[in-house]
C-alpha cells in the first residue's frame, strides 16, 4: 500500500512536471519573442507540436537501436526526476531519492546521453555523429566545474545527500549556498548554461550546419518522445541547481517559480550571446570557470 | 751490498731493459714481422730474467759434466729449476712464435701487406 | 515494385544504367576480409524498396482533434527550391510573425510536415524536391509559392523548368502572384489550416495511391533517375 | 675408481696416436676421437659423483715418482671434478658438434681438438705453477689452430690478435712464475700458500703478474678486444668451446690461485668483475652481429663470475650455491647459443627468423636466453638471488646496483635478438638445416640447464619453497605441444579449476586474496575458453599461458619475497611471450619486456633494501625496512611499470593492441591486476591507516590521477580498436592506484571495486572487439561501422561494457564512481579528484567512439558477410556479463565482506561503510544499487512498452534512407563519421595528449645506443691497439693496487 502511495504521487509529480515543463518552454518562447518585438507562439503551442508528433502516421526506424535510443533518453530524464527529492521536508513528493545522492543523480544524466548517442549513430548519419561528438565533447569541459562546485558544496555541508543539503539552507537567504558558497554558485550556474545547450554552448544541435544534430533523423513519435524528455529534463535540472544553490522549494509554488527563474538564466544568456565552436568553449570553459570553482573549494580548505 | 755493475744486476737490467724495448716494438710498430720480432724478443727478455733470477754469485751454470761433480753439485751450481724452465718455455715460445708465423705467413698471402693496420675487418 | 510495364521498367534501368549512373551506383563487387566476393548492387542495396502504403485517418473526433493540433504546428521544410524562398524569410520577421499562428521552420524533411515550393521548379531542383517530399512523413502538405508553379509562368516554354507541380507532386494550396508577398502566404497557411481541418489534406495518401502515376510523369521529366523509385 | 691421469693419458695418447693415421682415416679417427673423449667424461664425471657422494676422497697424484715440490702434482678434488666433468662433457659434445668441421681439415685438426681438451684439464687439475702456465701455453696453441679451422680472412685475423694477446698476457705470467719462485722458492701453489711468503715484499710483485694475466685471460672489459673479435671470427664450435671451455678453466685457475694474494685480490677482483659486467652488458646493447654478441655476453657474465669470487667472503656459506648457479647457467646456455648459431649461419641476429623453421631449436634457443638473462626456474635467477641477499645483508646497494644494471643491458639485447627470431623477417625460400650431430650437443644442454635448475633449486635456501608442480605441469604441456589446440585447451583449463579448487581453502579467510585469485583464475578460465576457437595446435602457446597464470596465483601465494618475487618473473616471462604471438608484436613486446625487466630488477634491489637488516623474508618485512623511503620507491616504482603509470605506460598501447584476439583481456584485464595486487602488498606492509600520510603515497596519488587524465585523454585519439581499449587501461590502472594511494578504507574499497570492475568490463570489452576484429580482421574502428546487423550479440557486450566502464547507472561501474566520490572528499584529495573526475568524463568520448565506429553508423559493403565473433568468444562474454550484473544488482554480495576485511584488519580500521541491507552509505552519501536497478529497469521496460505501441508500424529502412539535403550519400566510407572524430577536441586539447613520456624514453634509448655504439669503438679492430690497451690494463691496475 505504501508503495502504490509512493508510485502515485511519483506519477503525479511527473505529470506535474511535464506540465510545467511544457508550459515553461511556451513561456520563455513567449518571452523571447516580446524581445523581439513579435507576438510569438501561443503559450501552449508546445502541447500542441508534442500532440501533432505523436499524431504522425507513418515512421521509419533505422535499427533496433534507432528504437531504443528515445527510450534511453527518456529513462534519462524520467531517472533524474525520480532520483531527486522536489520538496523539502515533504516525504511523499520526495520520489525515490532514498536510493541514492548527489552522485547517482549526476551520473544517471550520462545515461540518456549515452542512449541518445547510440539511437542516433544507429541513424546511419554523419550529422548525428558529428552533433554527438560534439556534444560529448564539450560536456567534458561543462562537467568541470559542476564537479568542482559538487565538491566544494559537499565539503561544505558535509553530505552528498540532496535533501540534506536543502535541509541546510533552510531558514532564510543568508543559508543559500548562493550566499554561503558564492563562488561555487558560480561555477555551477555556468555550468549550467552548458548543460541547458543554448547559445553559447548550442553549437551541438546547430540547425542548419548539421541539421538539428543528434535526433536528425528523429520524428514523429520518437520525435515526441524526445520533446517529453526535454521538457522534464529543463525543469528537473532546473530544480537540481534550485536545491544545491537556491534553498529548495517548501511547496510546489516556489519550485516552480524558482525552477523558471534558474532555467531563465540560461535563455537569458543565451539571447545575449553568440554561439561558441567547441574548440572554443573547451579552453573557456578550462579557464574562468575552473579558477572559479577551485577558489570556491580553496576557500573552504584553508 | 753489492755491486750495481755485478754481472745479476747487468742482466737483471739489460733483461728490462729488452723487455721495455720488445713491449715499445709491439705497440710501435705496423710491420707484422716486426711485431713477431718484438714479441721474440721479450720473451728472450723474460728468459733472461728467469736465468738472472736464478743465479747466484760465483757458481757455475748447472750442469753435471767435468767441472762440476755429482756430489757437492748443489754448492756448487746456481739454482737449475729456473734453467730447466727457461729451457720449456724457450721451446713453447718457439711454438707460438712459429704459429705467429705461418698466421702472418698466411695472411700476407691473402692481403699482400704486413701492416697490421690494413687487418681491421672485425672490429667494435 | 512494377510501377510501369516491366519491359518500360528493364529499359529504363538499362537506360539509366548506360548513360547517367555515376560511378559510384553501378554494380560492382568488393573483397571481404575472409577473399570472398560480396556483390554489390548499390541502388538495390542502400535503399529500401518497400513500396509505401496508405495510411489510413483516425475516424471520428480523435481525428478531428489530431487535425487541429497538426493544423495549429505547422513545421516547415527550410528549403528554398526557388527565387520565391526570399519571400519566406520575412514571415517570421516581427512584422508578420508567423509564430503566431503555430508555423515555424525546421532543418530536417523528417521533421517537417509542410513543404513549400517556392516558385519555378528546375528539373534538377524537381529531384530533390522528390526526394526530399517522399523523406517527409505522413500527414504532409505542400504549399505551391507563385505562378510558376501552376502553369510555369514566365518559364512556361523554358527547357529546364516544369510547368504543373501538381502532375509531379499533390499540392494543397496554390498561392499564387509572382511573387505572392508575405502577406499572401500567411493567407496561404490560413487556407491549409482550413483544409487540415476540415479533414481535406489528404496528400500524402493520394501521392501513395496515385504513386504509378506520379512516378510515370516524374521519370518523363527526369532523364537521370539513378535514385530508387520510393525515397524513404 | 680411474686414475685421473688417465684422462691426460687418454686424450694426450690418442693426440699422438691419430699423428699416426694416415689422412684417409678421418672415419676410424673419428670414432676413435669421440671414444678418448668419452672416456674421460666418465672418469671425471665418476670421480665427481664419489666425492660428492662421500665415497671417495679427493686425491692427489703426484707424477714423476716424488712428492711436490720435486715433482709436479695433480688433484682430483670436489672442485675439480667438477670443473673437469664440465670440460669433459663438453670437449664431447663439441666435438660432435664440430665433427664434420674436423673431419674436412683431416685427423690433425683432431689431434689439435684432444690437446685442447687435455690441455684444459691438467689446466684446473695441476697444482703447479709452471705446469699450469704450460699447459695454458698449449691450450693457447690448440685454440690458435682451431680458429683457424675456419679458414677465412677474419678468423686468420683474429687468430693472430688471439696469439699475440694471449702470448704477451702468459709472458707475464712467466715474468711471475720467475718471481714466484724466486720469492717462494717453489713453483707448487700449495707450498707456496704454506710458505705464506705473502709478507715478503716481492712476492707481492710476483703475485700480482699471475694473478693479473689470470684475469686477463679472462678478457676483463676494456682489454678484451682480441677476444671479442675471436669470439665473433671462429666458427661457432669453437667459440663454444672458448667461451664455456677455456672460460671455465680459467676462471678456475683464477680461484685456484686467490688464495696466494692478499685481501686486497678479491677487491680489485670485485671491481674488475663488476666494470667487466656492466661494460661488456652496456657495450653490447648496440650490437648486431650474433657471435660477437654472444662475445659480449660471455665476457659479461665471465665478469659476473669474477664478481662472484670477489664476494667469497662476503656470501660465505651461500658462496657455492650461487658460483654455481652464475656459472652453470653461462656455461651450458653460451655453449648452446653457440652451438645454435652455427646452425642458424646468420651474421645479423635480424635474420634469426630463420630459426622459426624448427621448434626445438627455437625452443633451446628460449631457454637459453632466459637462463642468462636469470629467468625462474633457471639456476642463475637463484644465483642472482641469493647474491643480491647476501650483498644487501651486507649493505653492500651499489654493487647491486651494477649487477642489476647489467642483466638489465643483457636482457635488452639479448630480448630484442628473441624478438627477432620469434617475430623477425624470414624468407620462405630459406630452409633451416639441422643435422642431428648439430642439434643434439645443444639438446643436452637445453635439457641439463632444467637439471641444473632442480640443484640450484635445493641448494638454494628459499628453493624449497618454491611450488615445482606448475613448472612441472608447464614443461608437460611443451612435451605434449603436438596435440591440437582444444586438448591442450581443455587440459589447462581442468588445471586451473583443479588449482582453483584446491587454492580455496587455503585463502578463503582472506577476502583480499580471494578476490584476485578469482580475478586471476577465474578470468583465466574465461579467456582459455575463447582459445577454443582457434584451430590446429596453436604451438607455445599453453605452456606459456600457464605460466603467466601461475605466476599470478603465485603473487598471492607467496609467503616470502622470494617466493613473490619468483611468481613475478614467471609472471613476466610467460606474458611476454603471449604478447610476442601477435602478428606486428615484435617491437611492443620488446618495449614490454625492458619495461617489465627494468620493473623487476627494481622490485629486487627494492626487497634487497628492505631485507637490509631483516633476518627473515616475509613480506611484512617491507614494512620494517630501514631505509623505508629507498625501498617504499623502489618498489612502488617497480610495481608501477607493470601497471603503467603515465610515463611508464609506452610499452602498454602497443603490446595490449597488436596481441592475438584472446591474449589482449589476458594481458588487460588480468594481468595489469598483477602490479594492482603488488601495490597492494606494498601499501598493506607500509602499514595501511597508518602510512597515510606518507610523501610517496601523495606523489603516488597525484600520479594515478595524471595518468587517469593521460589514458583517457590519449584514448580518445585512437583510431585502433584495440589501441583505445588499450589506453582506457592505463587510465583505469591510474584510478585504482590513485584509490589504493588514499590509504582509507573507503578508498581501498573502491580501488577494489574498480579493479573488479576493470576485469570484468576490460575482459569483456577486450574479448568483444577481439572477437569482431577477427572477423573483419582490421583494428581500424573507420574501417567497421554497421556491425550491430550481423554481431547483435558482441554489440550488447560492447554496450553493456562501456556502460560500466563510463560508470553510468545502475550497472557496477556506478559503485566504484560513488565510492570514489566519497573517498576523495573525505581524504580531502580534491583537485586531484578533479582531475580524475575530468577524465571519466573524457571516457564518454572515446566510449562512444568504440561502440559507434564499430557497430553503428554505415556498414561496409565488404563486411556484408561477416558473421558473429566465434561462439567461444560470446561464452565468456555473456558470463562477464552476467557477472556485472550480479555486482551491479547485489554489490553487497562482494563489497561487505571486503569491506569487513579491511575495518577488522589492523590496517584500516576507521570510516568505513556501512551496510543496511542493500544500501551503502557513508558519512556523506548512501547508494543502493539494487534499489536503483529497480527503479530504472521498471521504468525502462515501461517506457520501451509505451514506445513499442506508439511506434508499432514503423518501416524499417536502409543504410541510405537518410535525409541528405535532397541528395544521396556517396558511398558507406564516406557517409561513416568516424575517423578523427575529435579532432574539436584534438585542437582545445591535443597538446595534453603530446607524446611526451615516448619521447622521453626514446631520447634516452637513443642516448644509450649511442654511448654504447661510441664506446664500442674502443674495440678499433687494430691488434696492436689492444695490445696497448691490456698494457695499460696492467698498469692502472697496478696504481689501483700499490
Amino acid at each position: 500500500m505504501e508503495l502504490v502511495k509512493k508510485i502515485g504521487f511519483v506519477l503525479l509529480g511527473l505529470f506535474i512536471i511535464l506540465n510545467w515543463g511544457l508550459i515553461m518552454s511556451g513561456i520563455i518562447r513567449k518571452i523571447i519573442a516580446r524581445l523581439g518585438m513579435r507576438r510569438g507562439i501561443k503559450v501552449f503551442q508546445p502541447y500542441i507540436n508534442l500532440i501533432k508528433n505523436y499524431s504522425i502516421r507513418s515512421q521509419i526506424s533505422h535499427g533496433v537501436m534507432f528504437y531504443l535510443g528515445p527510450v534511453f533518453r527518456l529513462s534519462g530524464g524520467i531517472g533524474i526526476f525520480l532520483f531527486m527529492p522536489l520538496i523539502h521536508g515533504s516525504e511523499l513528493w520526495s520520489n525515490f531519492s532514498f536510493t541514492g545522492d548527489l552522485i547517482l543523480i549526476a551520473y544517471f544524466a550520462f545515461f540518456g546521453m549515452l542512449g541518445m548517442a547510440l539511437g542516433a549513430g544507429e541513424g546511419g548519419h554523419p550529422y548525428s555523429a558529428i552533433g554527438i561528438s560534439r556534444g560529448l565533447a564539450q560536456f567534458t569541459a561543462i562537467e568541470l566545474p559542476l564537479t568542482l562546485a559538487i565538491i566544494s558544496i559537499a565539503i561544505q555541508y558535509n553530505t552528498l545527500s540532496i535533501s540534506e543539503i536543502v535541509a541546510a539552507q533552510q531558514g532564510g537567504i543568508q543559508n543559500w549556498t548562493l550566499v554561503t558558497n558564492p563562488f561555487a554558485t558560480v561555477a555551477a550556474m555556468i555550468s549550467f548554461l552548458g548543460a541547458m545547450g543554448h547559445s553559447p554552448f548550442s553549437v551541438v544541435m546547430a540547425p542548419q550546419e548539421i541539421p538539428i544534430g543528434p535526433p536528425t533523423e528523429y520524428h514523429g513519435t520518437f520525435l515526441g518522445i524526445l520533446q517529453t524528455n526535454r521538457a522534464i529534463l529543463h525543469v528537473i535540472e532546473a530544480v537540481l541547481y534550485m536545491n544545491l544553490f537556491f534553498g529548495g522549494a517548501t511547496n510546489w509554488g516556489i519550485l516552480i517559480l524558482k525552477s523558471f527563474l534558474v532555467y531563465f538564466w540560461s535563455v537569458f544568456v543565451g539571447m545575449v550571446f553568440p554561439r561558441f565552436r567547441v574548440d572554443q568553449s573547451i579552453p573557456w570553459l578550462l579557464k574562468l570557470p575552473v579558477l572559479i570553482g577551485i577558489i570556491a573549494i580553496a576557500l573552504l580548505i584553508i | 751490498m753489492t755491486n750495481l755493475f755485478s754481472i745479476e744486476y747487468i742482466t737483471i737490467f739489460t733483461s728490462f731493459a729488452l723487455l721495455v724495448l720488445g713491449l715499445w716494438g709491439i705497440i710501435s710498430q705496423k710491420n707484422i714481422f716486426k711485431i713477431i720480432i718484438s714479441f721474440s724478443i721479450v720473451n728472450t727478455s723474460i728468459h733472461l730474467l728467469l736465468v738472472s733470477l736464478a743465479y747466484i754469485r760465483n757458481r757455475t751454470a748447472p750442469i753435471i759434466d767435468s767441472a762440476v761433480d755429482r756430489v757437492n753439485a748443489a754448492e756448487k751450481v746456481v739454482d737449475p729449476v729456473p734453467h730447466a724452465l727457461v729451457l720449456t718455455a724457450i721451446v713453447i715460445g718457439i711454438g707460438i712464435t712459429a704459429l705467429m708465423l705461418s698466421y702472418a705467413f698466411t695472411m700476407y698471402k691473402q692481403h699482400k701487406t704486413l701492416d697490421i693496420n690494413q687487418y681491421k675487418s672485425l672490429k667494435w | 515494385m512494377s510501377l510501369s510495364n516491366k519491359n518500360e521498367q528493364e529499359k529504363n534501368i538499362r537506360v539509366t544504367e548506360d548513360k547517367f549512373l555515376a560511378p559510384e551506383n553501378r554494380k560492382h563487387t568488393v573483397i571481404g576480409p575472409g577473399g570472398e566476393e560480396i556483390f554489390v548492387d548499390p541502388l538495390n542495396d542502400y535503399f529500401c524498396t518497400e513500396k509505401p502504403k496508405v495510411e489510413k485517418p483516425y475516424k471520428g473526433i480523435l481525428e478531428k482533434f489530431y487535425n487541429w493540433a497538426r493544423a495549429e504546428s505547422l513545421w516547415v521544410l527550410g528549403y528554398g527550391t526557388g527565387c520565391g524562398s526570399i519571400e519566406l524569410p520575412p514571415l517570421f520577421s516581427p512584422r508578420f510573425d508567423a509564430y503566431r499562428f503555430g508555423v515555424a521552420m525546421r532543418p530536417t524533411p523528417r521533421q517537417s510536415g509542410v513543404f513549400i515550393i517556392s516558385g519555378y521548379l528546375a528539373v534538377k531542383t524537381l529531384k530533390r524536391v522528390i526526394r526530399s517530399y517522399e523523406q517527409m512523413q505522413n500527414p504532409k502538405y505542400v504549399i505551391a509559392l507563385g505562378s510558376c508553379t501552376i502553369n510555369g509562368g514566365m518559364y512556361w516554354d523554358s527547357y529546364n523548368t516544369i510547368n504543373r507541380l501538381d502532375h509531379y507532386i499533390p499540392v494543397d494550396v496554390y498561392i499564387a502572384g509572382c511573387m505572392p508577398r508575405p502577406e499572401a502566404i500567411l493567407s496561404g497557411f490560413n487556407r491549409l489550416k482550413e483544409k487540415i481541418k476540415e479533414g481535406r489534406a489528404e496528400g500524402a495518401n493520394e501521392y501513395i495511391e496515385k504513386l504509378e502515376w506520379y512516378k510515370a510523369n516524374q521519370k518523363k521529366i527526369i532523364k537521370d533517375w539513378n535514385m530508387p523509385d520510393y525515397n524513404w | 675408481m680411474v686414475s685421473p691421469i688417465y684422462i691426460i693419458a687418454i686424450l694426450l695418447g690418442m693426440a699422438f696416436m691419430l699423428g699416426l693415421l694416415s689422412k684417409s682415416g678421418t672415419r676410424i679417427a673419428g670414432i676413435l676421437t669421440s671414444v678418448s673423449l668419452a672416456l674421460p667424461v666418465y672418469i671425471s664425471i665418476s670421480w665427481f659423483i664419489q666425492i660428492l657422494s662421500g665415497n671417495a676422497d679427493a686425491i692427489t697424484i703426484f707424477t714423476a715418482g716424488s712428492v711436490p715440490p720435486f715433482s709436479i702434482n695433480l688433484v682430483m678434488g670436489l672442485e675439480e671434478a667438477f670443473f673437469t666433468s664440465a670440460i669433459n662433457i663438453l670437449g664431447l659434445l663439441g666435438f660432435i658438434y664440430l665433427s664434420a668441421d674436423l673431419k674436412k681439415q683431416g685427423v690433425r685438426a683432431m689431434a689439435l681438438y684432444l690437446v685442447l681438451i687435455m690441455g684444459l684439464n691438467v689446466v684446473v687439475m695441476t697444482r703447479d705453477i709452471f705446469n699450469l702456465f704450460v699447459f695454458m701455453e698449449i691450450v693457447t696453441i690448440a685454440v690458435a689452430g682451431l680458429i683457424y679451422l675456419k679458414n677465412d680472412n677474419q678468423s686468420k685475423e683474429a687468430g693472430f690478435k688471439y696469439l699475440v694477446a694471449v702470448g704477451i698476457i702468459s709472458l707475464f705470467f712467466l715474468i711471475g712464475i720467475g718471481f714466484f719462485y724466486f720469492y717462494g722458492g717453489t713453483l707448487n701453489i700449495d707450498g707456496f700458500i704454506a710458505a705464506n711468503s705473502v709478507v715478503v715484499k716481492g712476492a707481492t710483485i710476483a703475485i700480482f703478474f699471475i694473478i693479473i694475466s689470470i684475469i686477463l685471460e679472462l678478457k676483463p672489459f676494456p682489454a678484451n678486444g682480441w677476444a671479442l673479435d675471436v669470439y665473433q671470427a671462429a666458427t661457432p664450435g669453437v667459440s663454444a668451446l672458448i667461451s664455456s671451455g677455456t672460460a671455465t678453466a680459467s676462471i678456475f685457475v683464477l680461484y685456484k690461485l686467490l688464495p696466494l694474494g692478499s685481501e686486497i685480490w678479491l677487491q680489485i677482483l670485485t671491481v674488475v668483475g663488476a666494470v667487466t659486467f656492466l661494460g661488456s652488458n652496456f657495450l653490447g646493447i648496440s650490437q648486431k652481429n650474433t657471435n660477437r654478441l654472444l662475445g659480449y655476453s660471455s665476457i659479461g657474465q665471465v665478469g659476473l663470475l669474477m664478481m662472484v669470487i670477489g664476494f667469497m667472503p662476503q656470501l660465505g656459506s651461500a658462496f657455492k650455491m650461487i658460483f654455481f648457479s652464475v656459472f652453470i647457467s653461462h656455461f651450458l646456455a653460451k655453449a648452446g647459443l653457440f652451438w645454435l648459431s652455427g646452425i642458424v649461419k646468420k651474421e645479423s641476429i635480424t635474420d634469426w627468423g630463420i630459426l622459426r623453421g624448427s621448434n626445438i631449436a627455437l625452443f633451446l634457443f628460449g631457454i637459453f636466453l632466459f637462463a642468462l638473462v636469470g629467468f625462474p626456474p633457471f639456476p642463475s635467477f637463484y644465483g642472482k638471488w641469493q647474491m643480491v641477499m647476501e650483498l644487501a645483508g651486507t649493505g653492500r646497494f651499489i654493487w647491486i646496483v651494477i649487477i642489476l644494471l647489467g642483466s638489465f643491458f643483457e636482457g635488452l639485447y639479448l630480448f630484442r635478438w628473441l624478438g627477432y627470431a620469434i617475430k623477425g623477417e624470414k624468407s620462405n625460400e630459406e630452409k633451416l638445416q639441422i643435422p642431428w650431430d648439430k642439434i643434439v650437443p645443444p639438446f643436452i644442454f637445453g635439457i641439463s640447464l632444467f637439471i641444473a635448475a632442480y640443484y640450484a633449486n635445493s641448494m638454494s635456501v628459499y628453493g624449497n619453497t618454491i611450488n615445482l608442480i606448475p613448472l612441472v605441469f608447464i614443461l608437460l604441456l611443451f612435451v605434449i605441444d603436438f596435440l591440437p589446440a582444444y586438448i591442450k585447451n581443455t587440459i589447462t583449463i581442468g588445471a586451473m579449476v583443479y588449482y582453483a579448487v584446491n587454492l580455496y581453502p587455503s585463502i578463503s579467510d582472506d577476502t583480499l586474496r580471494v578476490v584476485f585469485a578469482a580475478i586471476f583464475l577465474i578470468g583465466g578460465i574465461l579467456t582459455m575458453i575463447a582459445g577454443y576457437s582457434v584451430k590446429g595446435k596453436r604451438k607455445g602457446f599453453f605452456p606459456f599461458a600457464v605460466m603467466m597464470y601461475f605466476g599470478l596465483i603465485g603473487l598471492i601465494e607467496a609467503e616470502n619475497l622470494f617466493q613473490f618475487f619468483f611468481a613475478w618473473e614467471l609472471m613476466t616471462l610467460g606474458s611476454y611471450i603471449l604478447i610476442i604471438r601477435g602478428k606486428f608484436s615484435m617491437k611492443h613486446a620488446f618495449n614490454y619486456m625492458l619495461f617489465s625487466l627494468g620493473g623487476a630488477y627494481l622490485i629486487f634491489l627494492g626487497i634487497a633494501m628492505s631485507s637490509f637488516g631483516n633476518t627473515s623474508l616475509d613480506i611484512g618485512i617491507i614494512g620494517l625496512s630501514t631505509m623505508p623511503g629507498w625501498s617504499y620507491t623502489l618498489l612502488a616504482i617497480g610495481f608501477l611499470t607493470k601497471t603503467a603509470a603515465l610515463g611508464l605506460h609506452i610499452w602498454l598501447p602497443g603490446a595490449h593492441a597488436e596481441a592475438e584476439s584472446d591474449v589482449s583481456p589476458m594481458v588487460s584485464g588480468i594481468l595489469l591486476k598483477g602490479g594492482v595486487f603488488g601495490l597492494i602488498v606494498l601499501f598493506l606492509a607500509m602499514g595501511g591507516e597508518q602510512a597515510a600520510s606518507h610523501p610517496l603515497l601523495y606523489s603516488l596519488g597525484w600520479l594515478g590521477a595524471i595518468t587517469a587524465l593521460g589514458g583517457n585523454l590519449l584514448a580518445v585519439f585512437q583510431e585502433d580498436a584495440k589501441r583505445l581499449l588499450a589506453y582506457s587501461s592505463v587510465a583505469n590502472l591510474g584510478y585504482i592506484l590513485f584509490a589504493l594511494a588514499f590509504m582509507t578504507n573507503i578508498g581501498w574499497l573502491s580501488a577494489l571495486t574498480y579493479s573488479i570492475n576493470h576485469f570484468l568490463f576490460k575482459t569483456l570489452l577486450f574479448l568483444a572487439i577481439g572477437g569482431v576484429v577477427l572477423r573483419v580482421k582490421t583494428h581500424n574502428m573507420y574501417e567497421m561501422g554497421g556491425l550491430i546487423k550481423q554481431m547483435p550479440w558482441s554489440f550488447i557486450a560492447v554496450l553493456i561494457g562501456i556502460i560500466t566502464l563510463a560508470g553510468i547507472p545502475p550497472l557496477s561501474g556506478y559503485a566504484g564512481k560513488w565510492l570514489f566520490y566519497n573517498a576523495v572528499i573525505t581524504k580531502g584529495w580534491y583537485f586531484q579528484g578533479v582531475l580524475v573526475f575530468f577524465a571519466g568524463t573524457i571516457a564518454f568520448l572515446y566510449c562512444f567512439k568504440l561502440i559507434y565506429s564499430v557497430f553503428l553508423g554505415q556498414p561496409k559493403d565488404r563486411f556484408r558477410k561477416v558473421k558473429e565473433a566465434p561462439i567461444w568468444y560470446l561464452i565468456p562474454q555473456f558470463i562477464l556479463i552476467i557477472g556485472i550484473m550480479i555486482f551491479s544488482a547485489r554489490p553487497d554480495l562482494v563489497l561487505k565482506p571486503i569491506g569487513a576485511l579491511l575495518t577488522q584488519s589492523s590496517y584500516f580500521p576507521s570510516d568505513s561503510l556501512s551496510w543496511e541491507n542493500v544500501t551503502a552509505s557513508t558519512n556523506l552519501g548512501y547508494w543502493s544499487g539494487y534499489k536503483i536497478m529497480l527503479v530504472i529497469g521498471v521504468m525502462f521496460a515501461v517506457l520501451l512498452v509505451w514506445l513499442m505501441y506508439m511506434s508499432r508500424k514503423t518501416q524499417k529502412v536502409k543504410q541510405f534512407n537518410i535525409v541528405y539535403a535532397g541528395e544521396r550519400p556517396f558511398t558507406p566510407e564516406t557517409t561513416h563519421f568516424s575517423h578523427n572524430m575529435f579532432s574539436h577536441y584534438y585542437k582545445a586539447l591535443g597538446f595534453l595528449s603530446a607524446p611526451l613520456a615516448t619521447r622521453f624514453w626514446n631520447i634516452t634509448n637513443d642516448i644509450t645506443h649511442r654511448i654504447a655504439d661510441g664506446s664500442k669503438r674502443l674495440y678499433t679492430g687494430n691488434g696492436q691497439t689492444y695490445l696497448a690497451v691490456i698494457m695499460a690494463y696492467i698498469i692502472i691496475i697496478y696504481l689501483i693496487m700499490f
